[in-house]
């Protein structure tokens, strides 16, 4: 079966391949003995394929436009929700059902254990193939999903497990459904209830940060993104199909992805997010492994920082950074002018 | 492009507004049933057609003129502004636009004010600035209103009419305003200072899947339209019919989001009972007008 | 329209209507005239009847059976929720929806004065006519109905205002939608969370109290009884179909009402209920005003002494008092024989 | 009558249990797939049909002797005996047939115990006791295990099979059981001590609409009757068609009421780490059997 491919990721697919093809001549001993009476050193081969490869993906990858970076963050081999709690956790126990009429596939959460302590861990789950894409409805929560949710952060507040999520959804769910189970209630008391967990809160924006269907569970004490995850307030498609200054086009979604400036570049900047975890050069799905180990490490990092930190300071610091969010300026009233920004401004200043 | 303008016109209105929103000329006709009206018989009855009953949208001050005591009105967090964070294509000629047009210097007005003579912080969006969406400046009004209504003790009235959601504009500094204003009202929750939310058309995504849903009481005006996602995005993904009232009050208040449909006839007097049932024991005394 | 009646009210209606006609004739000038010329005197004629009537109405009251009973708290013409809170309160605002997917009409909330004072009031709702019944279920409450309560039960908690519960419902809903809605579980939590009701609760049986449909919304300080309500662990005609003891005949309800000791008389002899509020002769339909002034006061008088409790004194008293509801007895082990009451001991006690 | 019989029999089970519940006979036919099986092989199989899965009802006894480790088990709360409190007609006889029949002195059985090395205590209901029905020895029983859990800060878990929900021969006592079990699991939530409950068949009315419902986690072996009003009553009332799983385990999974559906092969592991996971901060020490 084909991996599923970017378009910039092809050129170093080849080159994978090449060098694919190199050792499985290496490891046969007919065509190494060809090699070898031809003088080709095959093992040089292989090394020299390989630095350009990895030359090729470090170009590819430091320039990664933003679209490209919603490209990543969707990319269908990416880890999600469930490959990062089995790898960096023990026991997990996944508990299900909002105890009020339904269980939700694409939210999943259950206590485990992050480096011998108990945590709650929680997070918006995907499916790898068409069948588990449907069933978890593509990672689009429905109000049951953050009912659930919110059930075992509040059971996991109660027995004093910190609580981490994992946030990788496209939105939350939108249909008639959805609508008349009260999806918009449901996140806007989510993310107001956890306002109130008496426990540490990180939160891991591993793909997808989709607007209020990330929100619902990503209220944190601290905000981790992975290198190549996205985090925004609309999907850049949505955002160019509704305004003119993107000619009402879907089709011109990087330009909207560029000026939405979602990368996780970009909300550390903003002080959205507090640190950004590296991933394997080309991304995480190249070795799982290794992305799961460096984000674990990060968590529990989080984690033992914040276990020393008292209740109230903590409830309080939450507040505060929320509170704190956004751009804005306070005018005295004869200084009353429009806004605008420097880059803007036509013409020279007065 | 270098906006000149002052945005702030002449108060005019009982409560220092700017009355900008009746339908301009003689005649107007009801979006709903069509009818031609004097404009003056529709502005006499509340902005309500009298044939069809439907609510024409208010600005944010006309509804707080038609809600509060005359008079009683003390405007706060005016002069906190949008900026331009994200450098987004459009926004800031958009922002002088909204700003001129409307007299506002943001999509919500807050203040503090009387209804029928009890003290309450109130706050009303305004659907043409900028489909009342909510940014930096909107999240940051809001929570102080809230924050005032914690310090003071007294209950917060909103109106809604954010129809649309978060701003995007300002991107993610938008769509964490759901988080701050859901913060503040965490804060109003565990302070239990009550906090009335009046839903209005229209009500839509980012603000309603925020602080328009987390009311402790939900007030609904008839016929508003509510919901989170587009009526476009709702019919795409479905592939099936959807219920000729989704996504307005009516539907709203049958799936148990809302608590009264209250004709906005009855609004300040329904919104003046419950603020003398939630008064706080012992303070429940009426300061005069 | 012909009023409803019982079996045993119907000597009391023939004479009402007499009393009814006596009075029409009396405020007739003509037949006045014509009973004044026959040397008639019609109003004593009136107090005659209406002694007869009180005299009857008397003797069937002093002897009902416990199946009467439970005619009477189910009587079609009884006061409900609304006509008690529409009576004894002002300003009642109704609140609607468990801001999860409905609003039940079997549950009816909001809050309102009493004496001046702020409360919430909660209860079961029967409908009056067929429509309005099958609207408001038949006071039977579906899981949203229950949640609905809870809901508004915690907001006058955080507001500090009592609560007050009217119960008057057959049973909880048990179809299919009601299974899948989790009608066991939001019975069972609500019982559990006012518990954590930092206000007092009074608690007024007006009318069927059935099992727990009822109990969903009545645990309180205090449980307060109209005269001809009951308290029953299942409908009688469901006991008398199940067990054998009955010849699994449900024709004989009245056997299992009478076994089942479900008036509030026996309720109060089981210390479930702390006290009775007399009905007007007759019972609370006859005179609803009347009820309603009672069962008002009644109200009014154990919020009052309520509300001088401290909340942790209030709590503490909730939980002994359903903590130690029960009869059992605690028998060494040298002792156990089959605990036996007297009166189903056959032969004489060795 | 008066029955002379003792009613505790010899202790004859790894925890003092009396093994009553093993199918006469050398042959047992499988209630779901009707298959004829030996009756040792399901013995050995923890009473699981082995073709079809069927999972047997369990007495008391043998589901805490499957669930804990040997020798671990102390019995609590044995000598509360219910009485005839209303002088019910057939209650005493009843009563006197059940005890003499289980061996047992009421529906559930109390106690402490380890299992795979951490303390909890522990409560399993035997359905042949009258329908594992609740009277107020059993809602007396259950509030003495909670209060324990909650003196000594250690786990209750659960294992209903309570088929006959409240005892209505105790008539308004057993309802109010129904609020003296959620009474003590409100004193559990508040102490924050877990309760752990796992549904095994058959759960309903009364029970499941009380305790049954309120574990912080919940477990239910596979296909048992968990559910609220009889079938019967349910098909009555609606004259509709009901799932075929309708009050199955299944059917509340998907209703979102169960946390996991555990084979009972996997009980005793599933509760291990759960009680794991579940140790307070620093008091994570097995205890060694
Ligand atoms: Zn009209
Ligand atoms: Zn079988």
């Amino acid at each position: 079966m084909l991996k599923p491919l970017l378009d910039f990721e092809k050129p170093i697919a080849e080159l994978d391949t090449l060098i694919e093809e190199l050792k499985r001549s290496a490891a046969n001993d007919e065509r190494r003995k060809a090699a070898e009476h031809d003088n080709v050193d095959i093992e040089s081969e292989i090394s020299r394929v390989e630095e350009r490869r990895d030359k090729v993906m470090r170009e590819v990858f430091a320039n990664l436009t933003p679209w490209n970076r919603v490209q990543m963050a969707r990319h269908p081999m990416r880890p999600y929700t469930l490959d990062y709690i089995n790898a960096i956790c023990t026991n997990f126990v996944e508990l299900h059902g909002d105890r009020i009429g339904a269980d939700d596939p694409a939210i999943v959460g259950g206590f485990c254990q992050l480096n011998g302590q108990t945590i709650m861990a929680i997070g918006h789950q995907k499916g790898r193939d068409l069948k588990e894409r449907q069933h978890r409805n593509f990672g689009s929560a429905r109000p049951s999903g953050f009912r659930k949710a919110l059930r075992l952060m509040q059971l996991a507040a109660r027995f004093r497990k910190p609580i981490v999520t994992f946030i990788d959804t496209p939105a939350a769910e939108a249909n008639l459904m959805a609508e008349e189970e009260g999806i918009s209630r449901a996140i806007a008391y989510n993310i107001q209830q956890m306002f109130h967990l008496e426990v540490p809160i990180v939160v891991a924006v591993i793909g997808e940060g989709g607007s209020g269907g990330a929100l619902g569970i990503a209220v944190g004490d601290r905000v981790i993104m992975m290198e190549h995850s996205i985090y925004s307030v609309i999907p850049p498609e949505s955002c160019a199909a509704i305004l003119s200054e993107f000619g009402r086009d879907r089709g011109r979604a990087s330009d909207a992805a560029a000026a939405l400036k979602l990368t996780a570049q970009h909300a550390l900047q903003f002080h959205i997010a507090d640190s950004i975890v590296s991933e394997p050069l080309g991304g995480a799905h190249r070795d799982p492994i290794a992305a799961a180990r460096v984000l674990g490490n990060a968590i529990a990092a989080e984690l033992k920082e914040l276990a020393s930190v008292p209740t109230p300071v903590l409830l309080d610091a939450r507040y505060k950074r929320y509170r704190s969010i956004g751009s804005w300026e306070e005018i005295e009233r004869e200084a009353l002018i429009v806004p605008v920004p420097a880059d803007h401004v036509e013409g020279p200043m007065p | 492009m270098r906006a000149k303008s002052r945005w702030f016109t002449k108060p005019s209105g009982r409560n220092g507004s700017a009355v900008t929103n009746m339908p301009e000329g003689l005649w107007v006709k009801c979006p709903r049933c069509a009818e031609i009206h004097f404009a003056k018989d529709i502005e006499r009855n509340l902005r309500i057609c009298t044939k069809c009953d439907y609510h024409y949208r208010l600005h944010a001050y006309e509804r707080i003129d038609l809600t509060v005591d005359e008079g009683s009105f003390v405007k706060i967090n005016d002069d906190v502004m949008s900026v331009d964070p994200l450098g987004f294509p459009g926004y800031p000629e958009k922002l002088a636009r909204a700003i001129s047009s409307t007299g506002l210097t943001d999509a919500v007005v807050c203040g503090e004010a009387l209804i029928d003579g009890r003290r309450c912080v109130i706050s009303a969006a305004d659907f043409d600035f900028l489909g009342g969406s909510m940014g930096s400046a909107v999240g940051e009004r809001l929570v102080r209103a809230m924050e005032l209504s914690v310090e003071l003790r007294i209950p917060f009235v909103l109106f809604t009419a954010n129809g649309g959601g978060a701003r995007m504009f300002e991107g993610l500094y938008s769509l964490m305003q759901m988080a701050k204003t859901s913060a503040g009202l965490a804060k109003m929750e565990r302070a239990a200072v009550p906090y009335i939310v009046v839903l209005t058309d229209p009500t839509m995504a980012g603000v309603y899947a925020s602080y328009a849903s987390l009311g402790d009481i939900i007030l609904a005006e008839p016929g508003a339209l509510i919901g989170f996602a587009g009526r476009r995005v709702g019919n795409q993904d479905m592939g099936m019919k959807l219920p000729d009232d989704f996504q307005s009050s009516e539907f709203q208040f049958r799936c148990g989001m809302v608590d009264q449909i209250v004709h906005r006839r009855e609004l300040r007097s329904t919104l003046a009972t419950l603020l003398m049932l939630l008064a706080e024991e012992g303070s429940d005394v009426k300061t005069s007008a």
